[in-house]
């Protein structure tokens, strides 16, 4: 009878763990069935490297929406990682008790507004501000990476601080005995414990990052050209798909659903290298 | 042999004194862009938060946000509902049956992760087209929540295995050590020591799910009703606050409507912290 | 900012490729030209692109050297309508043909139509539901409707698309439930393309749209315009420029002229 | 003194991935006596305690030849674990709690073993409690988290966790390096006491606690048991001249 | 030998929350000898060690009154609390290993004080293992993780990291409870040649321990220190009938 329940609730289990799979094939089959023969028909080399996107006259390249996606995601990462990782570490051990609670549910909060209204609040705060601190229009990729920075805080921030948590505090104490300063204990001791979970605070962040469509289309400028600088509008991938949706026939809604295979295949890619690194790194240790 | 000592000149810590102003620094500056943000939506919503915004039946002119309260409220129930214990289960069994290292592990870890980084329009059109269109459930709140879960999964998965993980191994071995099947140990010890770690997951889940429009304009609609049973289509706040800004027709509403969902969340999000304290005691 | 007005580098912010407001904005001031067999939009790449009105008027409320086009409807306040070749952009402007640039609403039917459906769209066609339509600010497309006159149906219409066609068909809708209480009429908001598709899949009963039918999506489907709205060229308020030549225009967004400086000239 | 076998092991070979920790283990130990382990650190006493009772299933990459009978049945072949675990209970090296109150943690193996009425909890919680000697240190904060205790404190809930399930064997795991020889002392006669009923083994760095109560002992070293003989005869005439060099404190 | 006190604590009382952990302690710990502190489980010497180089500032609630100077400076004054902590290591009653390989967890210390020199470095991780009595046993295994160690082992190896940073004072909280009789010695060994150049504080269980390489000793019961006194006097005349009764194991 248990040995029954044992056995049935590890297959409730592995079920469920295959869920995830099930969802991304069945997502995968709905973007190639539809991206693929539109890949094949745009000519692949045409539609990867072209440089142009005049979906009106059937030009349609996505390099610059490519290299746009690499660096907007990566200028996040670069914004956002190091300031979410240091705050959780701020809320895990310097944060005095009594404003944590206010503090704690002031980042939970952030996970939960909306994108518009951080796209709105990017239009307002952060566009004027690059406008007059640095010319240019405002609304470019500077300001995008900003934003993104940003929104993708409350995910590593939650993760993060949850991982350094979970790290037993008899290795803080071990390193304090020796001397080392809180300082070092934490981040010499404690986040190389940690490692695993800030890692996977880091992948959901990145995820966050370049998915996230709605706020950092209204700020980016948008425009499907080569990136020109950071103080330039450009335009990612995943905003090319938003943008151009809502009127989007024919083949120029394929090629929208092919920018997303492209798409698919860059966070594959990025997962599968994160994932190596991070064996490596752990066969090492 | 005995050991040489210097006698220790008073040492300045100039790294740790370095890594704390950043960490300090870093908390400034997530704070400070909170504090903004919290108070451009209250400078910019509270103003215009009135009576009519709160009319029980939505009407092009007072836009009441009633309905969509209600199903945000339903929305978030029921995908939670379905991805919490899903992404548990799942975090679980990487974590407590599957090999270390398995490939199993690894292909479920990518694909999760890769689901994290799938824009939310995409999940709108595949939901649009597989939930309301193959599989006939039309634009619902059903519909909808079936997006979400998909959306969401790879949040609470990814955060319980590493909220799993982080159990120290010594409540395993005592509790098997005391003949508790592997059931009992992961639901009476583990999990219950997880449950921080989870709720962190559940709440940026909650975060989701409640700031969702572009997936959700595709499946759930934007009705502004509530609907009859969970096969009717029916718009959320943050849905509300889109069309509503959209063409610029009621810019104002929508910032009042921000405010609202700021309320929302947090009560959600002292809900959840309740359930998991209730849940962590056994 | 310390910029004084109308004197830096013109932002230019323009929508997405394909919406019918681009289409019908590129079209009038000749922005787009024949290349051989095809017409190409010469939009200046400079150009920000937003897909939604509001971001378009936040983005020229904010920031006083840029120009944008968005619906009449929509207008308000915030930002300031230029007068177009000495024509204000006003209903009754588009009316009479001296503001020209305008965009359709149309309607997407399939093969069937069920009964409430068709009454519904008689209401609209109808001198009552004419009249709604230029009661918030889009033009009307029949002048000479007749009263409508209510078949008395029941049952449910699903109306889904264009989120610029949505705030004027819910008003019809609540009118027309107001005279027909057997009828519940649900308006989803998404946009042109989805409103054709679902219209074409049977998810809806009437598609809207802002935009004409492709050519490969008349197939089963038939458009009718409802509604023209005009398109209002807009500057920032502290813009001192009131006035603009379609040509001005025209050399704006094709990236010909690049500062306001350039323009007084 | 009963002579019938409780534990039969035969040909073991342990290993953790390559390093080869138990080499070809023989031995019988006896129903309802004391057992002792004996032997330097590292030489594997933890490590053949756990294969008793199965925990070194948990442990990646070690693998176990051979074969380990209780009262005569294969404990690797098809039995339950979780009922070989109840049956033989342990108490870990290393006092390992659970995050709740001293309370719960008694409890959880008796709930666990289906045991919900209040009143009966509350009895076992307190025999189990008096009999590792702690009772009278926690009976006003059973409420409490069991984690704010000392470390003596902490290895006897241990003890008395393990006692609340009754087990028929109860493997020890140097129970009392952390306490003081007064405790010891209450451990010690407890262990006496309980093998009227169960079937003790316990691993020990004291060898006088050893000669004190243990009936057989084994001698250990680098993963070899180099003698298992009645503890009078293995502290007064060892065979091996390893278990004399090191029970004279010759060794190494 | 030399009679300067090297830690002197005055009138001190610890509370953890309502709990009245330690009551007013008065004691001198000579330096470069061997103090040992005995008593009951749960008596507080733990927490009397941790107060010596604040280690219970981590603890929540934890309220120290009264004095403890280090070679005269109050060390809950405004010394340097990292410092201290260097000056005064502490090896916990629980091993607490890093997870990080051996190595580093033996080179973890001097890289916190600014010893970078590979060669340096290895120099100092052998002498601590060497000192510590583990050199042997993990000399080929230095870089894999230290958590899949024995009990034993790891406790050694805690020891070894606290010998690698070169304190003055030495704080040990039962460095020998999980180990043989002789890794024990090797640890008692340890302890005496070090006393040339440390100055130690031992908890222990054992008496004999505690008779053997200890100085001066230190009895406690319930959070009071009951005699604090010359080792040998305070074994064969001690002065309350609570420590004759404890060391003669008639107590409780
Ligand atoms: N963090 C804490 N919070 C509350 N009480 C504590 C805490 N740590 C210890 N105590 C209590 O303080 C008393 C002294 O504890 P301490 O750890 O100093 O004992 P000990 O003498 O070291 O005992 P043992 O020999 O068992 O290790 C005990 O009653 C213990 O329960
Ligand atoms: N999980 C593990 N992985 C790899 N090696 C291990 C593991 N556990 C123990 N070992 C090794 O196996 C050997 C025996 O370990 P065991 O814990 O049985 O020693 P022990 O006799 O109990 O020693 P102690 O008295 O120090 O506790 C040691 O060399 C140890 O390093
Ligand atoms: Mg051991
Ligand atoms: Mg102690």
């Amino acid at each position: 009878m248990n040995r029954v329940k044992e056995k049935g609730m590890k297959m409730v289990f592995l079920i469920a763990a295959c869920t995830s799979v099930l969802a991304v094939l069945l997502i995968c089959i709905f973007l190639f069935a539809n991206g693929l023969p539109t890949i094949a028909q745009i000519e692949p080399l045409k539609f990867l490297f072209g440089q142009e996107w005049k979906p009106s006259n059937n030009k349609f390249g996505i390099l610059p929406m490519i290299v746009a996606s690499i660096y907007v995601t990566g200028g996040a990462i670069l914004v956002g990682v190091p300031i979410a990782v240091l705050t959780s570490v701020f809320m895990a051990r310097y944060c005095p008790k009594r404003i944590y609670g206010v503090l704690k549910s002031g980042i939970e909060l952030m996970a939960g507004i909306p994108s518009i209204v951080y796209g709105f609040f990017g239009l307002v705060l952060i566009v004027p501000l690059i406008r007059d601190v640095f010319g240019g229009p405002g609304a470019s990729m500077l300001a995008a990476i900003i934003l993104l920075g940003i929104m993708i805080l409350p995910t590593i921030v939650g993760v993060t601080e949850a991982a350094i948590r979970g790290v037993p505090e008899s290795y803080y104490e071990g390193s304090l005995a020796l001397g080392a300063t809180k300082e070092r204990s934490i981040y010499a001791v404690m986040l190389p414990a940690a490692k695993s979970g800030i890692l996977a605070g880091i992948v959901l962040g990145i995820g966050r990052a370049i998915g996230e469509t709605m706020a950092v289309v209204m700020i980016a400028g948008n425009q499907p050209r080569m990136p020109k600088g950071l103080l330039k509008g450009v335009r990612t991938m995943t905003m090319n798909i938003v943008t151009d949706m809502g009127y989007a026939t024919g083949l120029h809604r394929q090629a929208l659903i092919a920018t997303a295979v492209v798409l698919f295949v860059f966070i594959l890619i990025i997962n599968l290298s994160l994932s190596l690194l991070n064996r490596r790194s752990e066969n090492e240790g | 042999m005995a050991y040489t000592r210097t006698k220790p000149a008073k040492p300045k810590y100039i790294g740790s004194k370095i890594l704390k102003f950043l960490t300090i620094l870093a908390a400034g500056i997530t704070f400070a862009v909170l504090l903004f943000l919290i108070a451009y939506i209250l400078v910019k919503g509270v103003p215009y938060l009135n009576k009519d915004l709160f009319s029980f039946t939505y009407t092009s002119d007072n836009v009441s946000l009633v309905p969509a309260l209600i199903n945000t409220f339903i929305m978030t129930i029921v995908s939670l509902a379905i991805a919490a214990p899903l992404g548990i289960f799942a975090a679980i069994y990487l974590v407590e049956y599957a090999k270390k290292g398995s490939r199993l592990v690894n292909v479920i870890r990518i694909t999760a992760e890769t689901l994290s980084g799938i824009p939310s329009i995409v999940f709108g059109l595949f939901g649009m087209l597989f939930f309301v269109t193959a599989l006939k459930w039309k634009m619902s709140l059903l519909a909808g929540a079936f997006t979400m879960v998909i959306m969401i999964l790879p949040l609470i998965m990814r955060t319980s295995e590493e909220a799993l993980k982080s159990v120290p191994d010594s409540y395993r071995e005592a509790s098997f050590g005391l003949g508790a099947g592997k059931l009992r140990t992961i639901f009476t010890i583990v999990l219950p020591s997880a449950v921080p770690g989870i709720l962190a997951g559940v709440i940026l889940a909650v975060g989701r799910v409640v700031g969702e429009t572009a997936a959700l304009i595709y499946t759930s609609g934007t009705l502004p009703k509530i609907p009859d049973s969970l096969m009717g289509s029916g718009r959320t706040l943050a849905l509300h606050m889109y069309v509503l800004s959209c063409e610029g027709l009621h810019m104002n509403q929508a910032a009042a409507t921000a405010v609202i969902i700021l309320l929302f969340v947090m009560l959600i999000n002292w809900l959840s912290g309740c359930v998991a304290k209730r849940i962590a005691k056994g | 900012g310390t910029v004084s007005a109308a004197s830096g580098d013109i932002t230019v912010v323009s929508r997405e490729d394909g919406s019918g407001t681009r289409g019908a904005f590129i079209e009038l001031f000749g922005i787009e030209e024949k290349q051989g067999d095809e017409k190409v939009d010469m939009t200046t790449e400079e150009a920000s692109i937003t897909n939604s009105t509001s971001v378009m008027m936040t983005t020229v409320a904010g920031d006083e050297n840029a120009i944008g086009y968005i619906s009449l409807g929509s207008l308000d306040d915030t930002v300031k309508a230029v007068k177009i070749d000495g024509a204000e952009a006003s209903v009754e402007n588009v009316s009479d043909g001296s503001y020209k640039v305008s965009r359709p609403f149309n309607i997407i039917t399939g093969d069937s139509v069920s009964d409430a459906a068709q009454d519904f769209i008689n209401y609209i066609m109808s001198a009552d539901g004419q009249q709604i339509i230029e009661d918030n600010g889009y033009i009307k497309v029949d002048a000479e409707a007749k009263a409508y006159e209510s078949a008395a149906p029941s049952g449910k219409i699903v109306v889904a698309g264009s989120s610029s066609v949505t705030p004027v068909m819910e008003k019809l809708a609540e009118a027309y439930q107001a005279a027909n209480k057997d009828v519940t009429v649900e308006v989803q908001q998404s946009d042109s393309t989805t409103g054709i598709t679902s219209a074409k899949e049977g998810i809806c009963d009437i598609g809207m749209a802002s935009r004409d039918l492709k050519d490969e999506e008349k197939d089963g489907l038939t458009a009718q315009e409802i509604a023209r709205d005009g398109i209002a060229v807009i500057v920032n308020k502290d813009n001192d420029v009131d006035e603009l030549t379609s040509d001005q225009v025209k050399s704006i967004f094709t990236g010909e002229t690049t500062t306001w400086d350039d323009l007084a000239k | 003194m009963s002579e019938k076998t409780k534990i039969q092991i035969s040909n073991m070979d342990l290993h953790y991935g390559n390093f080869h920790a138990l080499k070809n283990i023989n031995m019988e130990i006896p129903e309802k006596e004391i057992t002792a382990f004996i032997g330097p650190s590292g030489c594997g006493k933890s490590t053949l305690l756990k294969s008793l009772n199965r925990m070194n299933d948990l442990v990646e990459g070690c693998k176990i030849t051979g074969k380990v009978e209780l009262d005569g049945q294969d404990i690797y072949g098809d039995m339950d674990v979780n009922l070989l675990r109840k049956r033989v209970g342990m108490v870990f090296q290393k006092p390992n709690p659970f995050p709740m109150s001293i309370y719960d943690n008694i409890a959880y193996g008796p709930r666990t073993h289906g045991i919900r009425s209040k009143a009966k909890l509350d009895e076992i919680v307190e025999k189990s409690l008096r009999d590792a000697a702690i009772w009278d240190e926690v009976k006003d904060r059973l409420k409490k988290s069991a984690l704010g205790m000392s470390g003596g404190q902490q290895q006897r809930l241990c003890i008395a966790r393990a006692l609340a399930v009754q087990p028929e064997v109860l493997l020890m795991d140097e129970p009392t390096s952390a306490l003081d020889p007064i405790s010891t002392s209450r451990i010690e006669e407890l262990a006496m006491e309980l093998k009227k009923d169960y079937t003790i083994v316990i691993v020990t760095h004291n060898m006088q606690q050893a000669t004190r109560i243990s009936d057989k002992t084994g001698f250990f070293l680098l993963g070899e048991v180099v003698e298992f003989a009645k503890t009078q005869k293995l502290f007064s005439m060892p065979q091996d001249k390893r278990t004399e060099d090191y029970i004279t404190g010759r060794f190494g």
